[in-house]
């Protein structure tokens, strides 16, 4: 049933008019805030569709649409989504949802543009992760940024602009190479298909250029050390939405673009230069894990996490090839790719569950610092539990989300290095290290001073946005199943692309 | 016909879990009374179908299917299920029954405390973790069970979460324990790397295959694969099964209440690595050097946790150091390819430790939270059934013939003494010499606790008395288990009960070696009581009764005279202060050297906003060209021409 | 006989007086003006020239044109500088330095 | 010789224009101060119809006037631009001028006049006609810039301005010297057709190249020849500088295309180099020094540098598909200036020019839609999609690459960033900053509207940029 009406169309344009309608609606009525609930909402029904309709057997695009757009350049409107989009366009959406309730009451000053900048964006994300035509990829990787800069820059803290731009700069100095990229598989293939830069042929030299061209775009926005530096500052200045959407989706591109650029359109550059992106992923991991335990700042420390996190990503994309030379069954390899993405997803909920938690504390403490509280479970026992538990899953705990993909990577990592997987494994300290001393510090103790003793607890509100990332961790936690099954057919069509030599 | 089926299986995992969810979502609408309720109903329901399980399996069921396909990754599925086996029955029927008896004995113990429910609500999930982790039949569901019985403990040592001590431990808890796992995953993932699978079945199956292999991990020297997967996995065992050097978690844990003192650092939780080994025993065979290993740990911490509790104060702390040195007996056996005897020994001293915490509880009561044991004596006459029941236990602890401990022990140290691995020789002294130590602080606690002259204020209104029946009941019935158990060394050590379950190589087989001189448990009482032993553990009383009963002044001087050692056992070796400096201290060092040069000056001061800066500065200097005269301007053009000309007019 | 490239070198020399003219002056705008006519002279020298010995008229039409286009650059010039010296009192060079950077 | 009526029909639009644009002066002289705004509606009227006679005759062509004038598809769409472009300059201006008292007869008079030159400069098919048109253009807009007798600095610009286009002229002029004396002809088709024959001295032919390439660099505003552009821009009242900076860039492009393609497309390779030395130079000191600005007049001039340099990446690649994105190039960028000045006059009202990046502090309170459109404007000149720009960049830059000017494309691209620091600073002050005046706009209803209309199909040729890319690619092949 969902097969015959454009249901990707519908998922990229519904937002982006609905934010344009709230736009236009203004503040001086209180429609903005019922209106973005009801569009995001029905968007994440609408999402929900994809899920129902979608086929696991077959790793080619579905749900595609094909319409001309610049005819003269053959650039086209085409759309299509596989094993590896179709979680993460959910993901968008329900992201959205939460994000739009967590603004209800937080936000009062220019609600509609705030509301109306998130919705556009999810739209353009959604656009994003459903993209098979190159440049209709690249206008909405890019143009996702600027309503991410407006809603950093206007609602962010006191030293937004030079994060705001910061951010900017960083990701748009790695989108151009993306860019020219892009332009260059044009040329030896004469057409913008994702699909066929799939298939061209392309020499030792050209597929590194090409590589360290993805690496650079996408390394930026996963981000990898050393190209992480504008997280923790956007992250800081950005208000709790703006935090949530970064860490829950905008990380996630840079990993689905190499996923679905790097690997597939340049497998021997990646082969060739697999123990760069792995050194730079086990740097993450540890070198970021014990900054993160520096950290006296909550959102940075979450910041830092999440580039730890990722290190995970990008570990268990690139360690397929070391798998394949180690062992004949690839079932080493599979799990690595889908530990990754299991890990995007999860991450995708976890991180934007902590960032929810500090923007709680926040509204009512309006201070970041983690010496500023202690002892807040005193008085916020609900809230305490939330967190806790996400910190667990932060943490890794199995029977939270946070535990499969990490699990699965580093099982996959000992396959292909001892030491990868020893490195890989730090994690499991280090994660607990920082972010239960984080609680530690935070939550529990004697009530530390008068404003925590005046904290109250979580409203309704709060406690329903929080509850459901929470039912959901738990739920991949404890049945990891359904999501990796909708992904076997795209993991092992990526398998075999980027096992097969493009020389 | 298969009375072991899924339906009873679930039920008995899912009980307490479901007593959990309602004493800890529902505890503030149900009521105190109805979270207890709740929680021990279902305890008490896997307790009984465990006892059930375990006829079934004694009268020759086993069980191993899958519950659900957890996940699926190519060729590899990852499941939850059961297996059960008599060893699994054997856990399961001894975790269900301490843990019902500290359900119980909560309800009196915690019966004041605002997080009652919520205390409810944490055992009662422990129970279902632990069952969990026992009834596993892959490592990933093992695994699982691992880290949840960390949480637990985790939230349950931080349960007065007010208390900074408390906080500090749990924090320190599931950080020791994480190092644990650390090499536990990796183990695991070794094991997926060579097996191909993470079912017991087909990775046991696999063992001698993976056995030929051998890895280097340090370019040049070849190891065994079966000795670095054993080690990692024995990682994993120290971490939880406080093992030096990663023991130094469970002193500390003490800060958590008495109950789950007694049910997770003593009884149950803390065995996991000792029921793990045991279950890996089919890997652990093949690898000699693994065994030693292990065998020389287990033999340090028996002897030289032994030695701090010696010193200890704190009633609780020196049951704690008991524990780690028991623990130690423990690996040792293991070590020693004895594993029938470890397990064994797990079991009874699950019996007698918990009486023993849950006895200190009950005094810990009677003397208002007071637990330095240099302010109690005397108390024999206020609370005798405390008094009689942690009697039996602490016999039981120090092995007394004809007590659970004695066979359990005596096994154990007879199989060391028949060993002939690497390592054999130390832990033979070290059980030995840990007898004595064993004897020695158990009746200093004994007797400083319940003899002698009371050493709190005797007038004060609100003496101490003896504790509720909710209290004492469970000591009870735990007495009972501490006294009899032994006796089915003979099934369960000597005889095939855990054939099935047990992997052991002839040629480690120190068991049949000692059990060929083992003709009935009576038998084996008697000729304990000839035994260096029980001399050894009869002259700990001995100078136990002499110090702390005819000259207590004695010690005051020992400690002066040995103050040097005193100083060293104090400092518990001085391992905090260590782990406090280096690691601790030392990883937020680094994170701070990395954070402010690596990522603040080098790549953001230096690499980022130095770019920007840069251009910053270019742009200010090349604008200065633009200087306003009309002739720089026609110079410039002069200038563009020559270019133009020097460089393309061919 | 004058050959073609004599008129041509004289072309040239007189352009590149002209173009040092322009930036070597740093006092009268005036003396700029005249460099734009002698560069102009210059070209229209050339065009002759080529058009002479190529035998074509086109090239001397041209000139022509340029000869009133020059014609009405000179009135603007000239407009513009009166406006100039209006303003600020001076037509020195050096002194047209507000708009700079 | 024969001189039929018929293709004098080519030369229609001109020749009304010319007609009217005498109209109007001699309105001008009568009615004096009191008949501008006659004068102004007229100018309209004429740039209107002369619209339509275009775009009666689109499709015919041919040359005429003794191959002297040429009138194809590229010049129909040019012209079209160009009328299109300087209504709405015509619009914009007139509300400056009017809170100014320098609302008088002469600007359009020689706004039109101006106009004519670049019809001819985009028509012509011959040296002569070429150099005309050029003239007729630049002389009105020195006039233009120095209108504001009593302005100090709009005086100096004219002066700068008018000194150094004479020079740029007369180089061109001895560039088409030493051409004519190579080839023997001054007309673009026969000059082509010689080339083609072959047998030429290069030396002679790249030496009078090296001129053409300078006058037209001067025109367009590229690096090293770029130094007026500031400065006049800066001087010249904003009317005049929204004026100079939109429509004569598309002459200038007309030229450009003109000389090198029509008539030196053989020795492409010659004139390639020099473009990719001018194109980098601009991309790069246009960006850099353009973030040293606090004027923001002077900083959209040397953005233009950098979007000339950018053009010229188009022209220099040499394919039609080149071309096709450098006049797409020039017609976006011309779109996008055009908003731009059209806002600061927006803002700017009887002493106060609304010319500093500080007048714009907090923008989005006082006015967020106009707040708005400017973020539309200044993103599309960064070349973020989906406006736009960066359709306009993403052409340009696939034409090098795809004749394998990886290099020059890198330098490209990161200019590009480097420039986006410098429009996002508008932005940010815009929308991150406190307001420092609350005066409200005292903008006419036409031109609030005219702008929104503008920064709009901005964005709209953002979301289709097909059709506008057909029409460019389709007079080139």
């Amino acid at each position: 049933m969902f097969t015959d009406l454009p249901l990707l169309s519908l998922l990229i344009w519904l937002p982006v008019l609905g934010g344009i309608a709230v736009l236009v609606n203004g503040d001086n009525n209180g429609w903005a805030r019922p209106l973005s609930l009801i569009i995001s909402v029905v968007t994440l029904l609408l999402s929900i569709g994809l899920y129902i309709g979608f086929d696991n057997a077959t790793y080619q695009m579905q749900f595609a649409e094909q319409a001309p757009w610049i005819a003269t350049f053959d650039i086209n409107y085409a759309l299509g989504i596989d094993g590896f989009s179709m979680p993460l366009i959910i993901l968008t959406a329900f992201s959205t949802v939460i994000v739009v309730v967590a603004g209800w009451e937080v936000i009062q000053d220019r609600v509609s543009q705030y509301m109306a900048a998130f919705l556009i964006m999810e739209g353009l994300m959604i656009a994003v992760f459903a993209s098979l035509d190159a440049i209709l990829f690249y206008v909405f990787f890019e143009a996702m940024l600027i309503p991410l800069f407006l809603v950093i820059g206007i609602w962010g803290g006191p030293n937004r602009v030079y994060a705001t731009i910061k951010f900017f700069l960083y990701t748009l100095f790695g989108s151009v190479f993306l860019l020219l990229a892009l332009l260059y598989l044009h040329h030896v293939s004469g057409s913008f298909s994702i699909l066929d830069f799939h298939k061209v042929s392309l020499t030792m030299q050209e597929q590194i250029y090409l590589f360290l061209a993805f690496l650079i775009a996408f390394a930026v926005k996963v981000p990898m050390w050393p190209v992480h530096t504008w997280l923790p500052d956007a992250h800081v200045e950005a208000p709790t939405g703006g935090s949530v959407i970064l860490a829950a989706i905008t990380l996630k591109i840079g990993g689905y673009g190499l996923i679905r650029f790097a690997l597939p359109i340049t497998p021997d550059a990646s082969m060739a230069l697999d123990w760069l992106v792995i050194g730079l992923s086990l740097t993450a991991i540890v070198y970021i894990g014990f900054v993160a335990l520096a950290q006296s700042d909550l959102k940075k420390l979450i910041a830092y996490s999440s580039i730890a996190h990722m290190g995970f990503v990008t570990l268990g994309l690139f360690i397929v090839f070391r798998i394949f030379a180690n062992s004949a069954t690839g079932s080493g390899a599979v799990l690595a790719i889908e530990g990754a993405m299991v890990q995007i997803i999860s991450h995708g909920f976890i991180a934007a569950a902590m960032f929810l938690c500090v923007g709680v504390l926040y509204d009512r403490m309006h201070t970041r610092e983690i010496s500023a509280y202690g002892g807040v479970i005193n008085t916020m026992p609900i809230f305490g539990g939330f967190a806790v538990f996400f910190a667990m899953a932060n943490a890794g705990l199995p029977g939270t989300s946070g535990f499969v993909g990490e699990f699965m990577v580093i099982l996959a990592a000992y396959q292909a290095n001892f030491w990868y997987a020893f490195l890989a494994a730090t994690t499991l300290i280090l994660g607990a290290a920082y972010t239960l001393w984080m609680i530690k510090r935070v939550m529990f103790g004697e009530v530390a001073n008068e404003n925590v003793a005046n904290l109250t607890d979580i409203n309704r509100r709060e406690f329903w946005m929080l509850s459901s990332l929470a039912i959901i961790v738990l739920a991949i936690g404890l049945w990891p199943a359904p999501l990796t099954e909708v992904m076997h057919a795209s993991v092992e069509h990526l398998l075999t692309q980027v096992s097969q030599s493009k020389l | 016909m298969e009375h072991l089926n899924q339906t009873l299986l679930l039920t008995i995992a899912l009980a307490p879990l479901v007593g959990s969810i309602i004493a800890g979502l529902f505890g503030k609408k149900v009521g105190k009374v109805w979270s207890h309720r709740a929680a021990i109903y279902g305890v008490g329901i896997s307790f009984v179908l465990s006892v059930w399980v375990l006829k079934l399996v004694i009268g020759g069921e086993t069980y191993n299917q899958q519950v659900y396909q957890w996940l699926q990754a190519g060729s590899l599925s990852l499941e939850v299920g059961f297996m059960i086996d008599s060893l699994t029955a054997m856990m399961m029927v001894v975790v269900t029954f301490v843990s019902l008896m500290v359900h119980i004995y909560t309800v009196g113990y915690m019966h004041d405390d605002d997080g009652y429910s919520r205390f409810f609500s944490y055992i009662s999930l422990f129970t279902f973790s632990m069952l969990m982790l026992v009834m596993a039949n892959n490592f990933m569901q093992l695994f699982f069970g691992w880290e949840a019985v960390g949480l637990v403990s985790y939230l349950l040592i931080g349960f007065w979460y007010k208390k900074p001590t408390a906080i500090y431990a749990n924090l320190k808890a599931f950080l020791v324990n994480r190092v644990g796992d650390f090499g536990f995953l990796l183990g695991i993932a070794g094991v997926l790397m060579y097996a191909g699978s993470l079912d017991y079945v087909e990775v046991f199956a696999q063992a001698p295959t993976i056995a030929a292999q051998s890895t280097e991990l340090f370019a040049g020297h070849s190891w065994s694969v079966m000795t670095v997967i054993c080690i990692l996995l024995f990682i994993g065992a120290m971490g939880k099964s406080a093992q030096v050097p990663l023991h130094v978690w469970l002193p500390d844990s003490m800060e958590g209440p008495t109950p789950i003192s007694a049910l997770i650092h003593a009884a149950t939780m803390v065995t996991a690595g000792i029921f793990m080994v045991t279950r890996m025993s089919p890997l652990f065979e093949f690898s000699e050097t693994a065994l030693s290993f292990v065998l020389v740990i287990g033999a340090i911490t028996a002897l030289f946790m032994g030695f701090l509790g010696l010193i200890q104060n704190d009633i609780k702390r020196v049951i704690a150091y008991s524990t780690l040195s028991q623990l130690g007996y423990m690996t040792v056996a293991l070590g020693a390819s004895a594993y029938a005897a470890g397990v064994f020994h797990l079991m009874t001293h699950a019996f007698f430790k918990a009486l023993l915490f849950l006895g200190a509880g009950s005094v810990i009561i009677a003397m208002h939270h007071e637990q330095d044991i240099r302010k109690m004596g005397g108390l024999k006459k206020y609370m005798p059934i405390t008094y009689w029941t942690a009697l039996i236990g602490t016999f039981a602890l120090i092995g007394f013939p004809g007590l659970a401990g004695f066979f359990s022990k005596d096994a154990i140290i007879e199989a060391v003494h028949a060993s002939e691995i690497a390592g054999s020789g130390f832990a033979y002294f070290a059980v030995l010499a840990g007898v004595f130590i064993t004897a020695l602080y158990s009746f200093r606690l004994f007797f400083l606790v319940f003899h002698g002259k009371e050493r709190f204020d005797t007038d004060s209104d609100h003496l101490p008395h003896e504790s509720p029946a909710v209290v004492t009941v469970p000591l009870i019935l735990l007495a009972i288990p501490s006294v009899v158990a032994g006796y089915f060394i003979a099934p369960m050590v000597f005889g095939d009960f855990f054939a099935g379950s047990i992997v052991v190589h002839h040629e480690h087989d120190v068991l049949a070696h000692v059990g060929e001189e083992f003709h009935g448990a009576f038998a084996f009482v008697l000729h304990g009581m000839t035994q260096l032993p029980f001399l050894l553990a009869m002259s700990g009383i001995a100078v136990a009764y002499f110090l702390y009963m005819i000259r207590p002044d004695i010690p005051a001087k020992l400690q002066h005279w040995f103050n040097w050692l005193y100083r060293v056992l104090d400092n518990k070796y001085g391992f905090d202060a260590f782990n406090e400096k280096v690691f601790a201290g030392g990883s937020r060092m680094i994170g701070n050297v990395l954070w402010k040069v690596g990522d603040e000056t080098l790549i953001d001061g230096a690499v980022v906003n130095g770019t920007a800066k840069t251009v910053g500065a270019v742009s200010k200097i090349v604008r200065k060209i633009q200087t306003g005269y009309l002739y720089t301007y026609a110079f410039a053009m002069i200038i563009g021409l020559w270019l133009l000309l020097t460089y393309f007019v061919v | 006989m004058i050959a073609l490239s004599d008129f041509l070198i004289l072309g040239a020399l007189l352009f590149s007086l002209s173009v040092a003219g322009i930036f070597i002056n740093r006092k009268n705008i005036i003396i700029l003006l005249m460099c734009i006519e002698l560069m102009l002279l210059a070209v229209n020298l050339n065009f002759i020239a080529f058009s002479h010995y190529s035998g074509d008229i086109a090239g001397q039409i041209f000139v022509f044109f340029i000869l009133t286009v020059a014609a009405a650059e000179a009135a603007i010039g000239l407009a513009i500088l009166v406006v100039l010296f209006r303003n600020m009192h001076t037509i020195n060079v050096a002194d047209l330095n507000k708009l700079k950077g | 010789m024969n001189f039929e009526v018929t293709n004098m029909i080519f030369a229609l639009p001109e020749m009304f224009m010319l007609g009217m644009a005498c109209a109007i002066l001699l309105v001008v002289a009568y009615l004096g101060e009191k008949g501008t705004n006659i004068v102004y509606r007229l100018s309209q009227l004429t740039l209107a119809i002369t619209a339509l006679l275009i775009y009666r005759s689109l499709g015919e062509s041919g040359i005429t006037f003794d191959g002297t004038y040429i009138k194809d598809g590229f010049s129909d769409v040019l012209k079209m631009a160009v009328m299109l472009i300087n209504i709405v300059v015509l619009l914009y201006s007139t509300s400056y001028l009017k809170s100014r008292n320098l609302f008088k007869g002469e600007y359009y008079v020689l706004a039109i006049f101006s106009t004519l030159g670049m019809m001819i400069m985009i028509s012509a098919a011959h040296f002569l006609t070429l150099y005309l048109g050029l003239e007729l253009m630049s002389l009105c807009m020195y006039a233009m810039v120095a209108m504001h007798r009593d302005s100090k600095l709009a005086t100096e610009a004219a002066m700068k301005y008018f000194i150094l286009g004479a020079i740029a002229s007369g180089m061109l002029l001895y560039g088409m010297s030493i051409i004519y004396g190579a080839t023997g002809s001054l007309d673009l088709a026969t000059i082509a057709a010689t080339i083609q024959a072959g047998g030429l001295d290069n030396t002679v032919l790249s030496f009078g190249l090296v001129f053409l390439v300078i006058g037209i660099g001067f025109k367009l505003g590229a690096v090293p020849f770029h130094m007026w552009l500031p400065d006049v821009y800066h001087g010249a009242p904003t009317a005049v500088t929204l004026f100079i900076a939109t429509a004569p860039k598309i002459a200038a492009f007309a030229m450009a295309i003109r000389i090198l393609v029509d008539g030196l497309g053989d020795v492409h390779q010659y004139w390639q180099g020099m473009l990719i030395m001018l194109s980098v130079l601009s991309m790069i000191i246009g960006n850099v020094v353009a973030i040293a600005q606090t004027n923001l007049k002077r900083m959209l001039a040397y953005s233009t540098i950098s979007h000339v340099g950018f053009i010229l990446l188009g022209v220099l690649s040499g394919s039609q598909e080149g071309y096709a994105a450098a006049m797409f190039y020039a017609l976006v960028y011309t779109l996008m200036s055009l908003g731009s000045f059209g806002m600061i006059i927006l803002l700017s009202r009887q002493g106060f020019e609304a010319d500093t990046i500080d007048d714009y502090k907090g923008l989005s309170q006082r006015n967020p839609w106009y707040a708005l459109m400017m973020l539309i404007l200044m993103f599309s000149m960064a070349g973020i999609p989906p406006l736009v720009g960066f359709y306009a960049k993403l052409t340009v830059i696939k034409s090098i690459i795809d004749i394998n000017l990886i290099s020059v494309a890198i330098i490209a691209v990161l200019m590009s960033v480097i420039g986006a620091f410098y429009y996002l600073r508008i932005i940010k002050v815009m929308y991150f900053d406190k307001p420092k005046q609350s005066e409200p706009l005292e903008a006419p209803a036409e031109m609030r509207v005219m702008i929104s209309v503008n920064a709009l199909s901005v964005l709209a040729l953002g979301l289709f940029p097909g059709a506008l890319l057909a029409v460019c690619a389709s007079v080139f092949y």
